[in-house]
Parts: structure tokens; C-alpha cells; sequence
């Protein structure tokens, strides 16, 4: 099981934690996007958008980087400071 | 050369900032500041309570770093000094305080520019607007992604 | 919709102009300031010792006046603070504050930018850099004619 | 005898204050300019640059503008503040 923060908007969508299921041997972002919006239909949509990023150990990454049991990872909806 | 960048949990004083940053310098002759403050209401004229910034670990600050060592190193300036706010924000009160130095003050106007651009759309942060029933996530508007892409030459 | 305008004989404390600014904001957004500070040394690198403005009785406060107003009249600025030295500046001092507000903070940081050019090419003052051994009139370089040249459509 | 402030770097020239006798019924400020060349050879320099503006009872004028004895006359080098 993964654990994943959800960020700004999509935690009002599928709560400011989402438990995921991901094989044993970790997944890439893009197939972790895919198992997301299977185990949570609710944030289907917001990830499908395109405008989602993930965030891996502070650091926010490309849909081919990988991610394990243990990592660090978050769901960033587009950003604005100011 | 040098850039100084805070996340801040609590209120803070643009002018004590702006002081500050004036006391610390080497003899720049331009000092540009741009203040940011939480409006009492929305677009469409419905009260604000508050404004509320979410921010994620090492990363927003991160995000924050970026962007200045960014203008520090696309500028002539000397010195910049960036202040966000997380958090509950009443209206009133300074999100965002940017200040630049430079020798001549074009580097020091297009610098501050340019961050406060730069912290629209790349900062990482969540904002939402919220009075008493309803909250509203402000995302980066069409003028904002236009005045970032001001930058991309 | 207010523009303050103040000739500054003495030294003034730039934090604490922008302090009274916000201060009297009326729920806008962005604040841009600027300012301007006397340099300790001429182009050549030479050590200034004092920089002198002279002004003219009426006409200098009258020539910043016109300048804000062109300013309130041309951006989508509600309030905008303009002080200007007149005498003997020692290095470091500032010479120049600028101060707008708006709703966005595109017509502030222009408004500031604006007022600045005009300020460097339309204000009515003599200013000269003194060291021991000279005086130094200086008069708008080529780049701040072109500066102020960007305003005209 | 009109008493004419000379401001910024043209009173280097010619001191603060110069006196130039102008026509009773008055002159043109171009008259003036002309005036206070030949009796400020000094001045003359400056004046025929065309970068001298005259102010005329604390408004900055045209070189046809009037000037009368009794008028708050300026000479204005090229401004700069800031």
C-alpha cells in the first residue's frame, strides 16, 4: 500500500489521504495515476486533466519516474502563489 | 549577491521588511518592493473571511528558492528578499512581500516583476477563498499565465 | 482615487512612507514602491560626497504633481505617493520614493515605473554630484530619455 | 532691467541672477534669449542649444511668449530628478 497526500483541491475530492494498492515492485507515475482513478473513481477526472503532478520525496517528477512502497508522494493540482 | 527567502506562518510588516532590506544594502541606488495583500472580497463582490494557503513540506520553499536564484541570475540586481505567507489570511493582511536592488532601476522593476509572475503560477501553493458558505480554490487566471509567459523568450 | 505629493527638505524614511501607505489602503491588492538612493560613487567610480537637487519654487512641486496625476489618469492605480528630496543628500540617503496601488498588480508595478521615468525626465531639478575636488551636473542619459520614450503611443 | 534667475548648471555660467535690460514695453522670450546673449556672452553657449527653457511666472513658456519688467523670469537647463 502506498500512501498518497492529495493537495489543494483534490483533497476535497478524495480526502487529504488516499490509501493505493501498486504491485510489489513499484509502479511509474503514469500507471500510478491509472491504479488511482480504479481504487478512487472519485479523482478519475482531476487526473485525467493533465494539469496534475506528482510529487515524490519532495521533489516533483516526470509520469515515467517510479515510485515504491515507502516513497514520499504527493498530488499537486495546479499551483498559484501570490 | 545574495537572496533571502521565507515561508512565513504569521503575520508580517511590509515596511519592517522593506527597512530592513534598505538597512542591509551596499550602496544599490534602486530598491523596487512589491506587496501582496488578501482582498476583503471575491471577483464576483461576495465577502472574504479569509484567504487560506496550503503549502507541502520543503517543496514550496524550494519553489520559492527557485524563482528568486532565478531573477538573481537573469538581472543586474544585487539582492532580493522574498516573503509568502501559509496558512489563514484575513483580508488585509500581506500574502506576499518581494524587494530587489540594483544599481540602476530598470534590473530592480523587471526583477520583482518577474518573481511576483514567477510566484503566480510556479509557486507551489493552493489558495482558496472562504466566508462563512463557501470556499473557492483560486487557480492562476489566463492574465497570469500571460504575464508569466512575458519571461519565455 | 488620491494622489499625495510632498518636496522633501530633510532625509525621509522610506519604510515608514510605506507603512503609512498601506495603512491607508482601501482593500487593493498589489502596492508596488520604489526607491531611489544617492550613491556613494560617480560613474567613474570617483567618491561622491553629497548629491545637491536644486528646485524651483513652485514649479518643481507643480512638475511632480502633473506627473501623478498622468499616472492616476493613465493606469488603474486608486492611490499613489510621491516624495522627492530637494538639497543636499548625503550617500545612501534616499532621494526618491514612489509608491501605487491596485487592484492587480500589472497597473501598480507600471504606474511606479512610469512616475520613475517621468520623474527622471520631466521633474524639474538640477541635480549634481559633489566630491571635494569637483562638482558634477547630471543630466537624463540616453537611456532614460528612451526609458520615458516607452509611455508614448 | 529684468532680473532673470539662472538655475542648475547655467548660474556656473553666468551666477544665480542676471540683469538684462529689456524694451519698456517688454519682448518675446526669443527676444530675451537674444538679449541675454549679447549682454551675457556667457550665456549665449547655452542659450542657442535650444535646450534652455524659460519659465515665465513659475510656468515653463514658448519662445513666443511675453516678458514684461516686473515678471518672475527663469532659465531652465534640462531637468533631471530622480
Amino acid at each position: 500500500m502506498l500512501e498518497i497526500e492529495l493537495c489543494g483541491r483534490l483533497a476535497d475530492v478524495g480526502g487529504a489521504l488516499a490509501q493505493i494498492a501498486i504491485p510489489e515492485n513499484g509502479c511509474s507515475v503514469a500507471e500510478l495515476f491509472g491504479l488511482i482513478a480504479q481504487q478512487h473513481p472519485a479523482l478519475a477526472h482531476p487526473l485525467v486533466s493533465g494539469r496534475v503532478r506528482a510529487c515524490v520525496n519532495e521533489t516533483i517528477v516526470t509520469p515515467d519516474a517510479r515510485v515504491m512502497a515507502g516513497d514520499e508522494v504527493a498530488l499537486f493540482p495546479p499551483v498559484s502563489g501570490g | 549577491m545574495s537572496a533571502e527567502v521565507t515561508l512565513a506562518t504569521k503575520e508580517f510588516d511590509p515596511a519592517e521588511l522593506l527597512g530592513a532590506f534598505t538597512h542591509g544594502l551596499g550602496g544599490e541606488g534602486a530598491v523596487v518592493s512589491f506587496t501582496g495583500h488578501a482582498r476583503g472580497a471575491a471577483k464576483d463582490g461576495a465577502a472574504i473571511e479569509a484567504l487560506v494557503l496550503e503549502s507541502y513540506r520543503g517543496v514550496t520553499l524550494a519553489s520559492m528558492k527557485a524563482i528568486a536564484a532565478d531573477a538573481m541570475a537573469r538581472f543586474d540586481i544585487s539582492r532580493c528578499r522574498v516573503v509568502h505567507r501559509t496558512g489563514r489570511i484575513a483580508p488585509g493582511e500581506a500574502i506576499v512581500f518581494v524587494a530587489t536592488a540594483s544599481a540602476h532601476r530598470r534590473a530592480a522593476f523587471e526583477a520583482a516583476d518577474f518573481i511576483m509572475d514567477r510566484l503566480k503560477t510556479e509557486a507551489v501553493f493552493w489558495k482558496r477563498e472562504e466566508s462563512p458558505d463557501r470556499k473557492r480554490w483560486i487557480e492562476p487566471t489566463s492574465g497570469d499565465h500571460a504575464d508569466a509567459q512575458r519571461w519565455q523568450e
